[in-house]
């Protein structure tokens, strides 16, 4: 079990875990999970690198270092794991977070029993992605939500309890979805006769078969429970409305994880399960969707326009980012897949930076209104040039990662758009598309506006002036965020490969791909 | 050619982008600033020595044995790949209006780096706050302007269209404490961006159909035998139109559908360079610091709509109603922009609304250019303005800059008079009105000519609207060199030094412009500059008719001026009395501000923004929350069923029992 | 075709058995009460003598008339005061129970008359269990022998005789 | 006469032995003598359980009938009997400390005693087959429970709820006997074989077979706590001494639900589809909805307790539904899950009960300050209650919710579907309970106490219960395997 | 007139739900004890009959009837030992006054 390198995904936050719990004071607390998330950085590298060693290689398998072990044998439920690009670009992303995540809660309250929380939820992250069997990353999907209970609960301000228990119920309805769709798909995923199984790939490997895929008529049933099931934690209209309350109110480094990694479970659990299992009705029902997170796209920027505290602008700005993830996954079009899985690189990394930033804001004005704050530039030029590169980012200049996650989407969408136009099957894509591009425009505006009032013009609190500027382990936790964000959008093609190079062939040729 | 100058010419600005950016604070200022101007030296080089090598070198992948410029593709490296055929690039791409717009960028933007030395410091040498700053933005904005011209592809172009909408937004908000400037930068940069949009779905639509982003691929054939040498060929627009008119739905909304691509292609170009209706932004843009406002909101920047229809246009010949609609957008900007100039009270706005006018005279000539009016004349004359205005633009704006350091304020109302104390100054001012008004031998009156002539080609109407904007512009400049200059008495206020001139940082730029201004107009541009690369002899076809007419005009606009500004009169209180309306108008810029605000906030805001707001807290989120309320209630409702009475309990238990029997009874039957 | 005497006999049965059970539950008096009881619990074991059933009619007279009468009217002794066994009905109350007593009596009423051509069979002949078969059925481990509920059953008693004693005893 | 048959009762004999042995203890032995009863009592429980085990691993008993068909036993049921016995066992450890209080010396060996008998009442409705032996088995596990409800005589509450317990339950006990009555009226017979085979030859519904049927399901529903015959369970939990509460909790529910699943396959499993079918799907529907909307509204630890598992019956019906070993096997990992969760949540209350005297929701307030490690087995129990990984709620409910679907049918679907969404009100009010304990600030929270060795002990196994069936899948997989080898007639198709 | 089973089964339903209204009616405890016994009567007596009319080859209904009354005994020993404890306690059986637990 412990030849296979994944599996130490999930071994090593849970000797974080372990570790913490017999750590006597706060520094042993900080060096655990400082190294631990080192750890979990160096390997998610190592993985890449063996991933692309073998993909020259030539191996040409969906995923490669594959493994299955037996669990609980008679409903044929497995530990199974597997990686592909996709799943590699998201390790590497949780990584990152959880490290940037852990220097900007150097200063919390009751540590242990934060990190305990925060690792638990890595865990689950970390299980989510490289487990290829429906039960098991149905596990650790629930074991990543629910941690945010209490660490929104207990180190949250403002209505924590409210928003706290808001989004719980409301993600844990979105599973209950889930759970009926992912054991639905259990007993059809082998409808010549066959055993029944759990695994991704290996459903995935009929998916193209109209005698051996999932049924076409279940498929259809099948489809929208699994992918709202998966859509509300991506966010998606109009099941978002646990995302303002619930990061409003979260702590820094929750924030950070949460529209950072975990609203990206949402969106690969939508292109890994419902898309790649049921192709057939994701063509079919896709039109749904696809109105859905186009409204999304655009209704959560509008909203961001004209909200006050940071946090809802931010939440509301994951609304529309997350959108465009999904909707750029029902493009089923392999440039908006790719453009789709870059964008939550791209969200995962600046969102994070955001929130990293505005809890950092928070910590020190003790106020989150920007009617209230103005002219931070002058008082703390670090913090505040991290935040105009954040916004820049997630406004999508080039160069920043946001820019090149945009375009893949808009071209990819454009073209599935246009291929259906000309093919005379509808402009819906088409329209949307051009509707979800408008997006570039409005996002524009809510950023530079909070900009504008936040961090330039006059000193809007003269009790501000005295407020100091980032420490080190701040600087730390966004040089880190920042540098990706950087790398993304610099040297795309990179992740633009790796992340192309696994669109299965099998499936897409059922999409017309 | 070697690939390294190319990329020096890139790489150094943004080199020196991140070293300033990253260290400057931990500089001293004076060691950034020279630093900074260091570099944009050794560019200038570069650049200068790149243009002449293709220009002048001769080497067959620049010019081909008939004379015919070439398109050079330097280097081309894949960025990002959508498709398989869809595929960024970076790259460098030489050809007559890259090696052009090299030369212009790299000369003003190295002014401007010397100029700011002086300019951004005070009277006592004090440097102001963000003088590293200013410099880093500076770099960013040389970078990304040269990446935008030298772009090879239409992606790459956009890519650089962002970052230098982004230097803009950053270098107008140079002083951020100014709420005005906050303000100003971001109107810039979201009005661009709509326009951004516009262009987005351009490139999106083109290159859907054609598969391709490389401009060469639009415009230009191959050149047999030589690798990344291409020439313009009309012959490859005729198959991109092909290729959009043999789609399944060649139309769309009573437009062809390249039509479409071009016009949303050139409404990009629209927001970058002010056209009407999308020309608010560079206005408000002055509340930059001067040598920013010279550099890129006169010189480079807001040029590039016209670079980038320049660029495509042997696709915008294949759609005349594209082209005519730039003709028009640019006609109605032209006169607007030069009627709203002649009531502005700050001087960088006058100069503003005159770089508006200025542009759409370039962009009205590459609307009015035609293959067969003198062989595209006016695609050359629109570069050949391009090159003229950036210089003296820069000049004036430059000069203004110099004003205002000397005397604080931006107001005319505050100057009067100074021609005493900065002679300097007032000498390179007025080489600066004089090229623009288009009074020979001075720059501007080449270049403006020969947009005139190819109007003149096209129709009349354009001719004699462009001429008498020309005449206009003549007016509105020698207005605001009178009122600066002339006109009453300057009165030193009290505890006021008197103004001065320059220090030489300032006044060597000012000085090196003015040369160019008087000389530039004897450039052979024809030969260098043409839409197919085949030489042009221009001083061949002069028009002389057209010349004088427009020379006529000139002198009576600046006659005019002379009359009404020259002295302290009442001319224009009269004048303006006898129209008021239209007085107030222009002096209001026609209210498109208002109207922009009435659309942005009432509109977006009022009736998009605070109802959807509104609408997710209470309909969404209620619903949601109506989830739990209504459990709650429920929960309630039947709280009584635990009453705590026995009886009750066995009562419910009966009937329960009965029921479950009887219904199932009931069902079965 | 019944003897008029059984039917006689029948009908008298019947009515004490309807008339005191009405009586039990509507009368005030709670000891009058345990009394119509004893009464309805007469009738009762005179069905089973009807019915053949002497075993079960002379079990029902000592053990139910015997001894829980007994024991409600001792009951009904130590928990009630001189004055305080009238009791007043709320007339909520009574129409709960009468709604309840009523769709009981349709419904099953319904569905055993529905059942009718069963139900409508004459009494078929059937030999009295004697004593012997009796005794062999309860200590039988055979079919339809009962000697594990025979012992089942001692055990509850034995539990319930604990339980009563746990409870009833003070402190 | 073949009294060798009682040797197949293996289970229930030596349950009696131990039964006896106590009372035996209890009777006679000295007063001096008498602290040793809880650990007399609870190894002997243990030593009955552990041969019981053995018995069957030895394989001395597959699938034996006894009595012409009156019990019956098989690997499954001496199973669930088992897991029955080690509930029990937790419950006997966790009342250790309650049952030494003062008040409590006196009727400390009628505890025992009334546990193991009402054990032993359980076993036999699990092994009945004949309803004679069932209703003698219904009523001993309910009637002495009646006097343990009523064990605690300086609670008034406690009296109260002894007086609604044993009236409700004699009530059910005579519709059940109505009910029966008509049954046997159909059918002849009281021999759970005879009447399905009945039942087979003649199986049109008619309004009396749908009555008793009905009234069949309401007399065990009564002890399952199913919806509408529910209503004595709050005020029964509450008023109940938390020991007793806790028993009748897990243990009497989870023999009922196994007993329910025996008597609605084995009996009525002929004319499932034709008649109670939809009367399974109501009462599931109700009692997880119900259940769970009055949990929401419980500020009182024990009788919020009581409606989370009013509604956790409704999850364990819906193994019934199933009709399969997976199913069945859910079902019962299921009961075995719910016992570990409920009885550690049980633990924790009465620990707290025993120290402080407090229940109610609100003194719970700021725990994680003062008893972190009570709180946070509180916090796995509620979480595993709730079905969150990785404790073993989520890996029960999951696979109870994948064995009802392997029906496949749509009606199926749906119903699991409200299941489902009625997991979310489940977690809503679990999650009060964590809220409380790790949010809420309070002035005045409950002082640090150290609990007892014997509380502590039951929590840590009731607490590595919570965390290891679940992911060991052991469990799960040999409790299949036991029910795969289950005789045919546990499952009424096929 | 032929004396049937329904001629013994429905006086006996009527017993029993009898036993029903007085169960849900009375406010004595004993009282409702009492219709309790009404209730189980009547089951017994509908064994008895089924038994005797429909099924007469065996004793099924009737040891039913005769370990229902055992079982009778015991519910009822052990009810009236609850009643009187709660007369203990609270001083009377009305059991409309045992409302402390509700909700």
């Amino acid at each position: 079990m412990f030849a296979n390198i994944l599996i130490y995904f999930v071994v090593i936050p849970l000797l974080m875990l372990a570790g913490i719990a017999l750590c006597r004071n706060v520094r042993q607390i900080r060096a655990v999970a400082v190294t631990g998330s080192l750890a979990l950085i160096a390997l998610s590298v190592v993985v890449l690198l063996q991933y692309l060693d073998l993909r020259a290689a030539g191996e040409t398998a969906p995923m490669l270092f594959t493994d299955s072990w037996t669990w609980f044998e008679p409903l044929h439920i497995n530990l199974a794991v597997g990686v592909d690009g996709i799943s590699i670009a998201m390790l590497l992303l949780s990584s990152i977070i959880v490290f940037a995540g852990s220097f900007a809660s150097w200063k919390i309250d009751q540590p242990k029993e934060f990190f305990l929380w925060l690792i638990l939820l890595s865990v689950g992250v970390f299980g989510f992605f490289i487990t290829v069997d429906l039960f098991t990353m149905f596990m650790f999907y629930e074991v990543a939500l629910i941690p945010m209970y209490l660490l929104i609960g207990v180190w949250g301000s403002g209505r924590k309890n409210y928003s706290a228990m808001k989004l719980t119920l409301m993600l844990m309805g979105g599973s209950a979805f889930l759970m009926l769709g992912l054991i639905g798909i259990y007993y059809h995923s082998n409808p010549a006769g066959g055993q029944l199984t759990w695994n991704i790939l290996e459903i995935a490997s009929r998916a193209a078969d109209a005698e051996q895929c999932i049924p076409q008529g279940w498929q259809m049933v099948l489809f929208p429970l699994t992918f709202v099931g998966f859509g509300v934690l991506g966010a998606m209209f109009p099941f978002h409305t646990w995302s303002p309350d619930g990061h409003a109110s979260a702590p820094t480094a929750v924030s950070m994880l949460h529209a950072g990694v975990l609203m990206k479970l949402g969106g690969y659990g939508c292109f890994r399960v419902a898309i790649y299992l049921m192709p057939y009705a994701a063509q079919e029902l896709s039109y749904i969707f696809l109105i859905l997170t186009g409204i999304s796209v655009v209704y959560g920027a509008f909203c961001a326009c004209v909200k006050t505290d940071l946090k809802y602008i931010n939440a509301y700005s994951s609304v529309s980012h997350c959108g465009l993830v999904l909707f750029a996954i029902l493009m089923l079009n392999t440039t908006a897949m790719t453009g789709a899985i870059m964008q939550m690189l791209s969200h995962g990394l600046m969102t994070a930076l955001f929130f990293a930033l505005i809890g950092m804001i928070y910590g020190r004005t003790h106020t989150r209104e920007i009617t209230k704050m103005g002219g931070l530039m002058q008082i703390m030029p670090y913090l505040s040039v991290c935040y105009v590169i954040a916004g820049m980012a997630s406004l999508g200049l080039p160069g920043l990662s946001g820019f090149v996650a945009e375009m893949t989407i808009f071209v990819g969408s454009f073209q599935a758009g246009m291929a259906d136009y000309l093919g005379g099957e509808g402009s819906l894509r088409l329209v949307f598309t051009i509707i979800a591009c408008c997006s570039i425009v409005i996002t524009a505006v809510y950023i530079l506006r909070v900009v504008g009032k936040l961090l330039f013009g006059p000193v809007q609190d003269d009790h501000h002036r005295t407020l100091t500027d980032a420490t080190w382990w701040e600087r730390l936790s966004t040089v880190t965020l920042i540098l990706c964000v950087a790398a993304i959008g610099c040297f795309p093609n990179f992740f633009n490969n790796l992340i192309n190079t696994t669109f299965s062939p099998a499936i897409f040729a059922v999409l017309g791909m | 050619m070697d690939v390294t100058v190319p990329i020096l010419i890139l790489a150094i600005p943004l080199f020196m982008f991140l070293l300033l950016g990253l260290t400057g604070m931990k500089m001293s200022h004076k060691l950034a600033g020279t630093l900074g101007t260091l570099g944009m030296g050794t560019v200038l080089v570069l650049a200068y020595v790149t243009a002449f090598t293709y220009f002048f070198g001769g080497a067959p992948e620049f010019i081909d044995a008939a004379g015919n410029r070439l398109q050079y593709l330097v280097f081309d490296q894949t960025w990002l790949a959508f498709t398989q055929n869809l595929v960024i690039k970076i790259g460098f791409l030489l050809d007559p209006i890259s090696a052009m717009m090299l030369v212009v960028i790299t000369t003003i933007s190295f002014m401007v780096h010397l100029y700011s030395l002086g300019y951004m410091r005070d009277h006592h040498g004090v440097y102001e706050h963000g003088f590293q700053r200013f410099y880093a933005f500076l770099s960013l904005f040389s970078f990304s302007m040269l990446g935008l011209v030298v772009a090879p592809n239409i992606f790459q172009m956009y890519i650089f269209w962002e970052l230098v909408g982004a230097s803009s937004y950053l270098l107008i908000g140079f002083y951020y404490r100014k709420p005005s400037a906050v303000s100003a930068s971001k109107k810039a940069f979201i009005v661009t961006r709509f326009a951004d949009l516009g262009f987005l779905i351009g490139i999106l639509v083109l290159s859907y159909y054609t598969g391709t982003f490389n401009f060469t691929d639009f415009t230009s054939s191959a050149v047999a035998g030589m690798e990344g040498v291409t020439q313009v060929n009309i012959h490859t627009a005729e198959g991109i139109l092909n290729i959009f008119q043999s789609s399944p739905a060649p139309m769309f909304m009573g437009a062809s559908v390249l039509t479409w691509a071009l016009v949303l292609i050139f409404m990009g170009g629209m927001g970058k360079s002010a056209m009407l209706p999308l020309h608010i932004w560079l206005p408000d843009a002055m509340e930059g610091p001067t040598p920013v406002s010279a550099l890129i909101h006169a010189a480079t920047m807001v040029v590039a709509g016209v670079y980038l229809v320049a660029r495509l246009f042997p696709l915008y010949l294949m759609e005349e109603s594209a082209l005519m609609i730039i003709t028009v957008v640019g006609a109605l900007t032209a006169l607007y922009a030069a009627m709203v100039a002649c009531t502005q009270v700050d001087i960088k706005r006058v100069l503003a609304f005159s770089t508006i006018s200025q542009i759409a005279f370039m962009m009205v000539s590459l609307g009015v250019a035609r293959m067969d009016i003198h062989h595209g004349l006016g695609y050359m004359a629109s570069m050949f303005h391009l090159f003229t205005h950036a210089m003296f633009k820069a000049l004036l704006f430059l000069g203004a800059g110099a004003l205002i350091h000397a005397i604080g304020s931006n107001d005319y109302t505050d100057m009067h008079g100074l021609r005493k104390y900065m002679p300097i100054t007032h000498i390179t001012f007025l080489i600066g009105c004089l090229a623009i008004a288009g009074i020979i031998p001075f720059s501007g009156f080449f270049s403006k000519d020969e947009i005139l002539s190819s109007c003149l080609g096209n129709s009349t109407i354009a001719y004699v609207w462009m001429s008498a904007v020309a005449g206009l512009t003549a007016f509105y400049m020698f207005r605001l060199y009178y009122l600066i200059f002339w006109w009453k008495e300057h009165k030193v206020h009290e505890g006021h030094h008197a103004p001065h001139d320059q220090p030489w940082v300032m006044s060597l730029p000012l000085i090196i412009l003015a040369v160019i201004s008087c000389v530039a107009g004897f450039i052979p541009f024809g030969n260098l500059v043409s839409w197919n690369g085949v030489p042009y002899d221009f001083m061949a076809h002069f028009n002389w008719s057209v010349a004088a007419v427009s020379l006529v005009v000139a002198i009576a606009g600046i006659a005019l001026a002379t009359v009404m500004y020259r002295k302290e009169n009442e001319l224009p209180a009269k004048f303006k009395n006898a129209v008021p309306a239209l007085w107030r108008w222009c002096h209001h810029r026609f209210y498109w501000d208002e109207l922009y605000m009435f659309i942005t906030h009432r509109i977006i805001f009022g009736c998009i923004c605070r109802p959807l707001a509104w609408f997710d807290r209470h309909i969404i989120d209620g619903t949601m929350d109506s989830f739990a309320t209504i459990t709650n209630k429920a929960s309630d409702a039947i709280k009584p069923l635990q009453s705590g009475q026995v009886q009750m309990y066995v009562w419910y238990y009966l009937i329960g029992a009965l029921a479950l029997g009887g219904i199932t009874y009931i069902c079965l039957l | 075709m019944e003897s008029v005497g059984s039917i006689i006999l029948y009908l008298i049965v019947a009515l004490s058995m309807i008339v005191f059970s009405v009586a039990a539950v509507t009368t005030r008096k709670i000891l009058r009460a345990a009394t119509y009881l004893l009464f309805t619990l007469f009738a009762a074991a005179a069905v089973y003598f009807m019915l053949d059933y002497e075993f079960l009619g002379a079990v029902q007279i000592a053990v139910y008339a015997g001894g829980i009468v007994v024991l409600f009217v001792f009951a009904i002794l130590l928990t009630s005061k001189p004055g305080d066994n009238t009791e007043k009905l709320t007339s909520k109350s009574r129409f709960l129970g009468f709604v309840a007593a009523i769709a009981t009596l349709l419904i099953a009423g319904y569905a055993l008359v529905s059942r009718c051509a069963q139900l409508f069979q004459p009494k078929p002949e059937m030999v009295t269990p004697d004593m012997e078969t009796v005794g062999q059925t309860l200590m039988g481990t055979g079919a339809g022998e009962y000697l594990l509920p025979f012992e089942a059953v001692s055990v509850l008693l034995l539990a319930c005789i604990i339980g009563g004693v746990v409870v009833a005893r003070k402190r | 006469m073949d009294y060798s048959q009682f040797l197949a009762m293996k289970q229930e004999l030596a349950l009696l032995l131990v039964f006896l042995l106590v009372f035996l203890y209890d009777t006679f032995l000295p007063k001096k003598a008498q602290k040793g009863l809880p650990v007399f009592a609870i190894v002997l429980t243990l030593a009955a359980t552990a041969a019981g085990f053995c018995c069957h691993c030895l394989g001395s008993a597959c699938n034996t009938v006894a009595f012409a068909g009156m019990y019956e036993t098989s690997p499954v049921i001496a199973a669930i009997k088992g897991i029955l016995n080690v509930g029990a066992v937790i419950v006997l450890i966790q009342s250790i400390k309650w049952a030494d209080s003062e008040n409590m010396t006196m009727r400390r060996g009628e505890f025992y005693e009334l546990l193991l008998v009402t054990l032993f009442g359980m076993y036999l409705m699990i092994s009945a087959r004949h309803f004679l032996l069932f209703l003698i088995g219904l009523e001993s596990a309910s009637l002495p429970l009646a006097a343990m409800v009523a064990l605690d005589k300086n609670r008034y509450e406690s009296h109260e709820a002894a007086v609604k317990y044993i009236l409700t339950a004699v009530f059910s006990s005579a519709i059940f006997m109505l009910g029966l009555s008509f049954l046997y009226g159909l059918t002849g017979s009281l021999y759970f074989q005879n009447i399905y085979f009945a039942l087979t030859a003649n199986g049109s519904a008619n309004l009396l077979l749908i009555l008793s049927v009905a009234f069949v399901i309401s007399g065990i529903g009564f002890k399952l706590s199913l919806v509408p015959f529910h209503l004595w369970t709050a005020d029964v939990y509450q008023g109940a001494p938390t020991s007793v509460t806790s028993y009748l909790s897990v243990i009497s529910k989870g023999a009922t639900a196994f007993a329910f699943l025996v008597v609605l396959v084995q009996v009525f499993g002929s004319i499932y589809s034709s008649v109670w079918e939809w009367m399974l799907y109501a009462l599931i529907i109700l009692t997880i909805t119900v259940g769970n909307l009055f949990a929401i509204r419980q500020r009182n630890m024990k009788r919020f307790l009581a409606f989370s598992s009013v509604s956790q019956a409704g999850y364990i019906m819906l193994g019934i539904i199933a009709d399969n070993a997976m199913g069945m096997a859910a079902m019962m990992y299921y009961i075995l899950v719910y016992i570990f969760s409920n009885l550690a949540a049980f633990g924790v209350i009465g620990a707290i009960e025993n120290a402080t005297g407090k229940v109610s929701m609100d003194n719970y307030n700021g725990l994680y300050k003062t008893n972190p490690r009570l709180s946070f087995a509180m916090m796995l129990a509620m979480f595993s209650l709730a079905g969150i990984p990785p404790f073993a709620g989520f890996f029960s409910k999951f696979f109870i919710f994948t064995g009802a679907l392997n029906q496949g049918s749509v009606a199926i679907y749906v119903l699991v579907g409200i299941a489902l969404l009625n997991t979310i009100i489940s977690l809503y009010y679990y999650l009060l309970v964590v809220k409380a304990m790790f949010i809420n600030d309070t002035e005045t929270p409950l002082p640090t106490f150290r609990s007892s060795c014997s509380e502590r002990l039951g929590l840590w196994i009731t607490v590595a219960g919570v965390i290891g069936l679940g992911i060991v899948s052991w469990f799960y997989s040999s409790l299949l395997e036991l029910a795969q080898v289950a005789p045919m007639n546990m499952y009424f198709i096929g | 007139m032929e004396i049937t089973a329904i001629y013994y089964l429905v006086p006996a339903l009527i017993m029993f739900c009898c036993g029903v209204y007085g169960f849900i009616t009375r406010k004595n405890m004993i009282a409702m004890l009492i219709s309790l016994e009404l209730m189980l009567n009547a089951v017994d007596i509908n064994f008895a009959v089924f038994n005797r009319f429909l099924w007469p080859g065996q004793l099924e209904g009737m040891f039913f009837t005769l370990f229902a009354i055992a079982i009778a005994a015991a519910e009822t020993a052990l009810a009236i030992a609850i009643i009187i404890n709660i007369f203990r306690a609270a001083k009377n059986i009305d059991v409309r006054s045992l409302n402390e637990m509700k909700f």
